[in-house]
């Protein structure tokens, strides 16, 4: 193996606290020729400020749609080790658990069918195994389900659904979102694996309003905990933090969203008819304060990043919904299905569903999903006098 | 062994009870509370009163299979071989002893791998491929971040800021690190039009596709030397390269004119306030790799400010609103320009409709 | 002579001096505070140690000039001829001696004007022509105010409110009443589209001027009977009239399914929260002359609702905003239609993108 | 004279509290036919739930292009005292001060010259003289003048400006409203009496925040007073409102939008460099606080009824202006030219102000208008990242 290229900008980035992922690249090159070449190019791009990667072309495994992201540099003479260098996505197992083992298996099989180099993890939350050839593709993928592991998505699939760690370590958990993360993936391996909607759709399970894994902002369909009764309180404990000097009036009660509390230097009260579930006294007070214990999951709908009509955060679809059992479980999924069914239909190639909910209107998109409207679903009311009065409804609207 | 060779699909990721270590198995579900021991480190204490201590480490994120070993190696030494990675892409050891705690952190200290990331610090910032894998950025991402996170980094170790403070980063207006709800975005950015290749279009695009994947009907089809092409109405481009993504013969990477610009204020969780998007601050920065040093010390410059002023538990954009934008810019020493004026659908809104202004 | 006929135009309202009483001239500008001494009675004090009474009567409004010859009589009786009325149609006499408070109280009682809407509490309608004037009312204005206000009107004369409470009425969606950012708004709706008089269209109208008046697009120019009139595509239209106030051939009133619709929670001041418009409460009463009861029932139990409930200087909407709509909408009794989920322009910004839910 | 028609429906809304309208008509009515026809007409709508007007005609009086609303009844033959009803605007003067005299000049005027009916006030501000025949449009005018009123707007013009009490009756007053009322009125006499404009346009001046005539909602510029400097401030007279049982913390400390007030039961703190003017606390404590003493007004723009691409709330365009002399006065009426010129040439028939900067965006109307952005103009900065990059300004982005 010939020595590693001169990378004078680059190799400043090896200095500082923070891990390095040039110190990474280079210990890769040390064994692989395509990193060699890789670190060649990236510093080329730190000295001319442009990337050096062709448009990506369609590259896969058989059978599959997605999975894996086609990459080819621009400058294939100069770099032949990263001629082709393409991305396989695989999927993560729910709440990013692992065994020392479980890595070890991936790093065996990188080595021996890739660059070595990864993500852990890309930002849907998958493996991102970073680099190999076309012909290495198909071997990489017997190799990987033969651990256990399989592709995730890409193109106009349902993507990789990821969750925050949930019941396994979190308190906080308001229904078991690595169950339910494991059971969408499971059930919709189709979908996931064979492209067939107008675009991308991306799940992500946040156990409480918290929102850990940013699904609210993130996902297609956003899937987010939360309760229904009373906020369990200690007062004990409550009274223990203020006397080790929380501020309970100014930084808890005055910034509860609800305007609910109240706080005589004694004894809190909570007011919880109008408790907005936002979570912050209880983060406030971990050991004082918890969720009610009658929970369940919000399911809203539609966020994404901006391209092509503007970025959208999920707004609310279904404002409680019991996630406990399997027949729970086929409620969510029968109205997963429905969605799909008439967005797949109606949408617009390369229209993501919040996008085409703007398009056709919140109470059009639930009348053909077959949902009554609710309050909860929108901040407020119409503010505009443009209603389209149902023609036929009269005696109902007279009431 | 014919049988063995038989290709085997759709079987989806491991399921994850194989991964979850003992103490997890028995307390499923019925944590009690936690609390912060030190940066870096907190304890999740059961109804059953077992205790799980999670030593959180920074990713790289862009890691080789050599480092992932070790990494293997530590959690089999420390943490029973038990390990999970973050939603922002650190890596956390779950340990049922305690007295490992100190010794892991040690040994994470040598490979290079600083402790910090919870409570009232800054975490790991979300990012995505930049030059090492995409055809789209309009900047580097993993050298941004590294710049940046040296930067800020004793808010990493310690747990010194009012409130939690989310980075992200995106290499073009994709967004794939999703920043559009960051307390802090960092967002490559091209400010000049593609630059169409007229006699390649009609060969690798579908012209329809192409002229309907522009959001402000910018495109239009033309017909330049018998052939059938695209023209671009420049005045009406705002430089999102969609058509790029959709089209390779309309390129937009320009080694001068991309760049970066910096959003402030969003959020994702509901804690107070309702999520949020980020904001534009500051409209264009330089690429001057390797250490973007107008990105680096504008995003210092924002953090303390916000370090030295915000109140508790006061996210980035909670104490922009309530001190009020103008002040801010002010306070930031921010110039205002029409940039920062959104024109986009729903851009009415957005102007200021009361008196509520500050002097 | 000659000189006297000349034609005299632009000379404008008389200049405001000239009805000023002494006692404002004297402290214009100068006043120091303002003490509400009683329902209807408030004085301010100027810097001087003045004290100017303000006596404030309901207005009727829609008044004669044998009623309003009354009122100068009580002027002259009482402040010295100088009266004024104000933005929202009350009248207000304004005394120098206290004494006259009591007599010009009883005088008014006589001729039938309450006195009252200062503070908190509810003042005059401001509203519009309706039946009276108007060829566009989905329903009258005066009958409909003089209905409600016999309704609430001990929140007229007594100071009983958690804050101000501000309703308007407007007759149709061109809504002269401005009755978009009241606390409590009562619109005239139209429920049905057009009835194109097809054959008049082309003589009475310009085409091109009716067809770019419907803001859905709804009309369509066609040619029927070998004539150009227009089309109107029902679905599309959402009976804002506009088409009929460019053109007469389009008449939208309908004794049957025109109608009214309660907004709630807008409001002006910026006191405390910014401005803010109305939301849609209920999507349509019917019209049920003379006393509207459908009308003023909703109103009143909106009124008692937000009082009973309402913190100190809550108004309508401040309130709502803490108590969240899906909970006014269950504590005021109001069924959810889709009519309430707006669908034009900016509806994608009024969905609901946060956990923040009440049970 | 005849009797009255009969009218039993109406009959019942003379009874109850509230001024009644009807014994209105009924009094005009027993000297004017055309107020008995109305009773009648209006009668008949209050059976048939149905108006009987007729879309209006152009009327008006001569060489003036407005303040005339042309009406005809549907039913003349039935009710020809008001087969022709015009109504004719007049111009109040600032503030709606007047004397008994002056009232009695416009009854007796009105009494001669049409149905003795009015509207104190119109909802734009102006006196309304409700109903008379087109030949008495030209008589009434010139009586008008001989008592020193005038016609206001209608059309699309400059409609009549109207103002709050201001300086007159009003503490807070930050400038003078009737002043600056008087004098656009003045100044913009032909803009009022001869349309000239893609559509209407409307002044509003009120004094302060509080906006007691609803500037903000409904005028295309609203002027609306505010300070720059300090609350003033009676420490003295804060602690009487709290001893007379203001809870001083709940309801003004913790209702003050700028989070900026400190209460310890003695003293009253205000932060005023983070104070909204929102006039909250001054409102609440009006002895004890008041505006500062370096005032002026904001210039905001833009609002409007949702006819036709829905209703807008006026937004700030100049933070701050002094208005206390003949040269700042000149200052706001160049900005209102400056602003006319551009509607005027660019806006769209009947296109409101505030929907023609929609249209077209608020930075390129400023660029238009040639006023620099600021900050304070806009709630937020944008959101979403369509920047139009100004391809000329490199080198100052850069900076
Ligand atoms: C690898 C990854 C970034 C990373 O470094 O982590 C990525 C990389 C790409 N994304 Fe992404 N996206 C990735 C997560 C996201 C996310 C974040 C998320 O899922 O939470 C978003 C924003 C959320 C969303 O879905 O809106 C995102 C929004 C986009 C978009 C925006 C269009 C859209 O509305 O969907 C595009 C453009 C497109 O689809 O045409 C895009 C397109 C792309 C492409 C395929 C480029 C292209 O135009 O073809 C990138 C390939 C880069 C490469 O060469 O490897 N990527 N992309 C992430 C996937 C890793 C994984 O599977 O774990
Ligand atoms: C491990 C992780 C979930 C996972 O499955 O991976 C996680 C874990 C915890 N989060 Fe989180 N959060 C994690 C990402 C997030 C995200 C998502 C993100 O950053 O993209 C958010 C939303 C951020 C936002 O709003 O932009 C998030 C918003 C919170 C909040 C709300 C903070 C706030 O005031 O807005 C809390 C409550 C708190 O910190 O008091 C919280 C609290 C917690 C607790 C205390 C929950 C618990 O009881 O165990 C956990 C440790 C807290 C800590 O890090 O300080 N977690 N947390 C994620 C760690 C990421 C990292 O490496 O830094
Ligand atoms: C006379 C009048 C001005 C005029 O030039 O005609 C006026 C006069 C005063 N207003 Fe007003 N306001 C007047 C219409 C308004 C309006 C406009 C409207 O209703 O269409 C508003 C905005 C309403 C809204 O927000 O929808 C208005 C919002 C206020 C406020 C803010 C109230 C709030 O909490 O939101 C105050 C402050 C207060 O009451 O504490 C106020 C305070 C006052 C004070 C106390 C000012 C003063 O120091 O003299 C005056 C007597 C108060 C009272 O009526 O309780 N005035 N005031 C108007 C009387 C109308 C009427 O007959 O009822
Ligand atoms: C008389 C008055 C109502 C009243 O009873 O007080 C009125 C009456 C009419 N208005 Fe108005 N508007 C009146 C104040 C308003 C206001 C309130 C204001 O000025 O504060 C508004 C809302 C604010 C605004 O300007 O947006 C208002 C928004 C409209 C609109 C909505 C279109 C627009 O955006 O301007 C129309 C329709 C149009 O212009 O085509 C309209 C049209 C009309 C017409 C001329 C009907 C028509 O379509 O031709 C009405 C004549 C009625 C009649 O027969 O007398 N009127 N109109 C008000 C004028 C009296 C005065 O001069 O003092
Ligand atoms: S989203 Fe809630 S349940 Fe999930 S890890 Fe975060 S705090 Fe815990
Ligand atoms: S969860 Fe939020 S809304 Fe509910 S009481 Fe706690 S702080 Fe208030
Ligand atoms: S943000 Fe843009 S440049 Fe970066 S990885 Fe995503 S698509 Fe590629
Ligand atoms: S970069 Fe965006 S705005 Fe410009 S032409 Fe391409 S798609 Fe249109
Ligand atoms: S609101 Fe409509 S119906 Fe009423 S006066 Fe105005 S234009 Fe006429
Ligand atoms: S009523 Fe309004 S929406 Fe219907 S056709 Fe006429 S202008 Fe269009
Ligand atoms: S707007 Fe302000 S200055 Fe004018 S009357 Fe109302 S409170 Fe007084
Ligand atoms: S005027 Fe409003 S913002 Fe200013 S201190 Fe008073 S309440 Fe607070």
């Amino acid at each position: 193996m010939a020595e590693l290229p001169a990378t004078p900008l680059l190799d400043d980035l090896e200095k500082g606290p923070w891990p390095s992922f040039v110190t990474e690249i280079k210990n890769a090159a040390l064994h692989k020729d395509s990193c060699k070449d890789l670190l060649g190019q990236l510093e080329r791009s730190y000295r001319e400020k442009i990337g050096h990667w062709k448009h990506g072309g369609i590259v896969g495994v058989l059978g599959y749609g997605g999975g894996v992201i086609g990459r080819y540099s621009d400058l294939p003479k100069e770099f032949p080790g990263i001629a082709h260098f393409h991305t396989l996505r695989i999927n993560q197992p729910s709440g990013w658990f692992y065994t020392s083992k479980a890595l070890r298996d991936i790093c065996d099989l990188w080595e021996e069918h890739g660059s070595g180099l990864t993500n852990m993890h890309g930002s849907t939350g998958d493996i991102i195994l970073l680099g190999t050839t076309t012909d290495e593709l198909e071997p990489t993928f017997k190799a990987l389900t033969d651990v256990g592991f399989d592709i995730g998505g890409s193109g106009s699939d349902v993507r990789t659904p990821s969750c925050c760690v949930g019941p396994a370590r979190c308190e906080w958990a308001c229904y078991d979102t690595l169950k339910v993360c494991y059971q969408l993936t499971m059930d919709y391996q189709d979908e996931i694996h064979r492209p067939m909607f107008p675009y991308k759709f991306k799940f992500k399970m946040s156990g409480c309003p918290n929102d850990c894994v940013a699904s609210i902002a993130r996902s297609d369909m956003s899937i987010i905990g939360t309760w229904r009764d009373d906020i369990q309180q200690d007062d004990a404990a409550v009274k223990e933090y203020a006397d080790k000097g929380l501020n309970i009036q100014r930084d808890v009660v005055g910034n509860c969203p609800g305007q609910c509390m109240e706080w005589d230097g004694e004894k809190l009260t909570i007011d919880n008819d109008l408790c907005r579930r936002c979570m912050h006294c209880i983060n406030a007070m971990p050991k004082a304060l918890a969720p009610g214990k009658d929970r369940g999951a919000t399911i809203l709908l539609g966020s994404k990043a901006p391209i092509v009509e503007g970025a959208l955060l999920s707004s609310v679809l279904i404002p409680f919904l019991k996630i406990d059992n399997e027949e729970d479980f086929k409620d969510l999924q029968a109205l997963v299905e429905e969605i799909w069914e008439v967005w797949g239909e109606e949408g617009k190639n390369r229209e993501r569903v919040g996008e085409f909910i703007q398009r056709v209107g919140m109470a059009n998109f639930l009348e053909a999903i077959g949902l009554e409207p609710v309050a909860e679903m929108v901040a407020h009311p119409r503010e505009n006098p443009y209603v389209f009065y149902n023609q036929g409804d009269d005696e109902e609207e007279d009431k | 062994m014919a049988e063995a060779t038989k290709r085997v699909t759709d079987i989806g990721p491991p399921h994850y009870e194989k991964f979850l270590p003992e103490i997890i198995k028995k307390n499923y579900g019925t944590w009690k509370y936690h609390e912060v021991l030190k940066p870096g480190v907190m304890v999740h204490v059961g109804e059953s009163g077992d205790k799980l201590f999670t030593v959180r480490a920074a990713g790289a994120r862009l890691m080789s299979i050599y480092r992932i070993r070790e990494i293997a190696d530590l959690a089999d030494k420390y943490s029973g071989g038990h390990l999970r990675f973050t939603s922002r892409h650190n890596i956390e050891f779950l340990l049922t002893d305690s007295a490992n705690i100190e010794p892991l952190i040690a040994g994470l200290k040598e490979i290079g791998h600083p402790i910090g990331g919870i409570g009232n610090s800054i975490s790991s910032i979300v990012h995505t491929q930049g030059w090492i894998h995409c055809h789209s950025a309009a900047t580097d991402a993993s050298g941004v971040v590294k710049a940046v996170m040296d930067e800020v980094f004793p808010h990493f170790e310690k747990m010194d800021l009012p409130g939690k403070l989310r980075i992200a980063l995106a290499c073009c207006l994709n967004m794939c690190g999703a920043v559009h709800c960051s307390d802090i975005a960092i967002l490559g950015v091209h400010t000049r039009p593609p630059k169409t290749d007229f006699a390649t279009v009609n060969k690798v695009c579908e012209i329809p596709n192409v002229v309907a994947s522009c959001p402000t009907a910018a495109i239009r089809p033309v017909t330049a030397d018998g052939n059938r092409t695209v023209e671009v109405i420049e005045e009406q481009c705002m430089f999102c390269a969609n058509c790029f993504t959709v089209c390779p013969a309309m390129p937009m990477n320009d080694p001068d004119t991309d760049g970066i610009s910096i959003w402030v204020g969003g959020k994702v969780s509901n804690a107070r306030t309702e999520p949020q998007f980020s904001k534009l601050a500051i409209p264009f920065l330089p690429n001057n790799p390797p250490r973007w040093p107008e990105v680096t010390s504008a995003v210092s410059n924002l953090v303390e400010l916000w370090a030295a002023n915000a109140r508790p538990f006061e996210r980035m954009g909670e104490w922009i609103d309530r001190i009020t934008w103008p002040r801010f810019f002010k306070m930031a020493g921010l110039e205002f320009h029409p940039e920062h004026i959104d024109d986009f659908k729903h851009a009415g809104l957005t102007y200021k409709r009361s008196m509520h202004l500050v002097r």
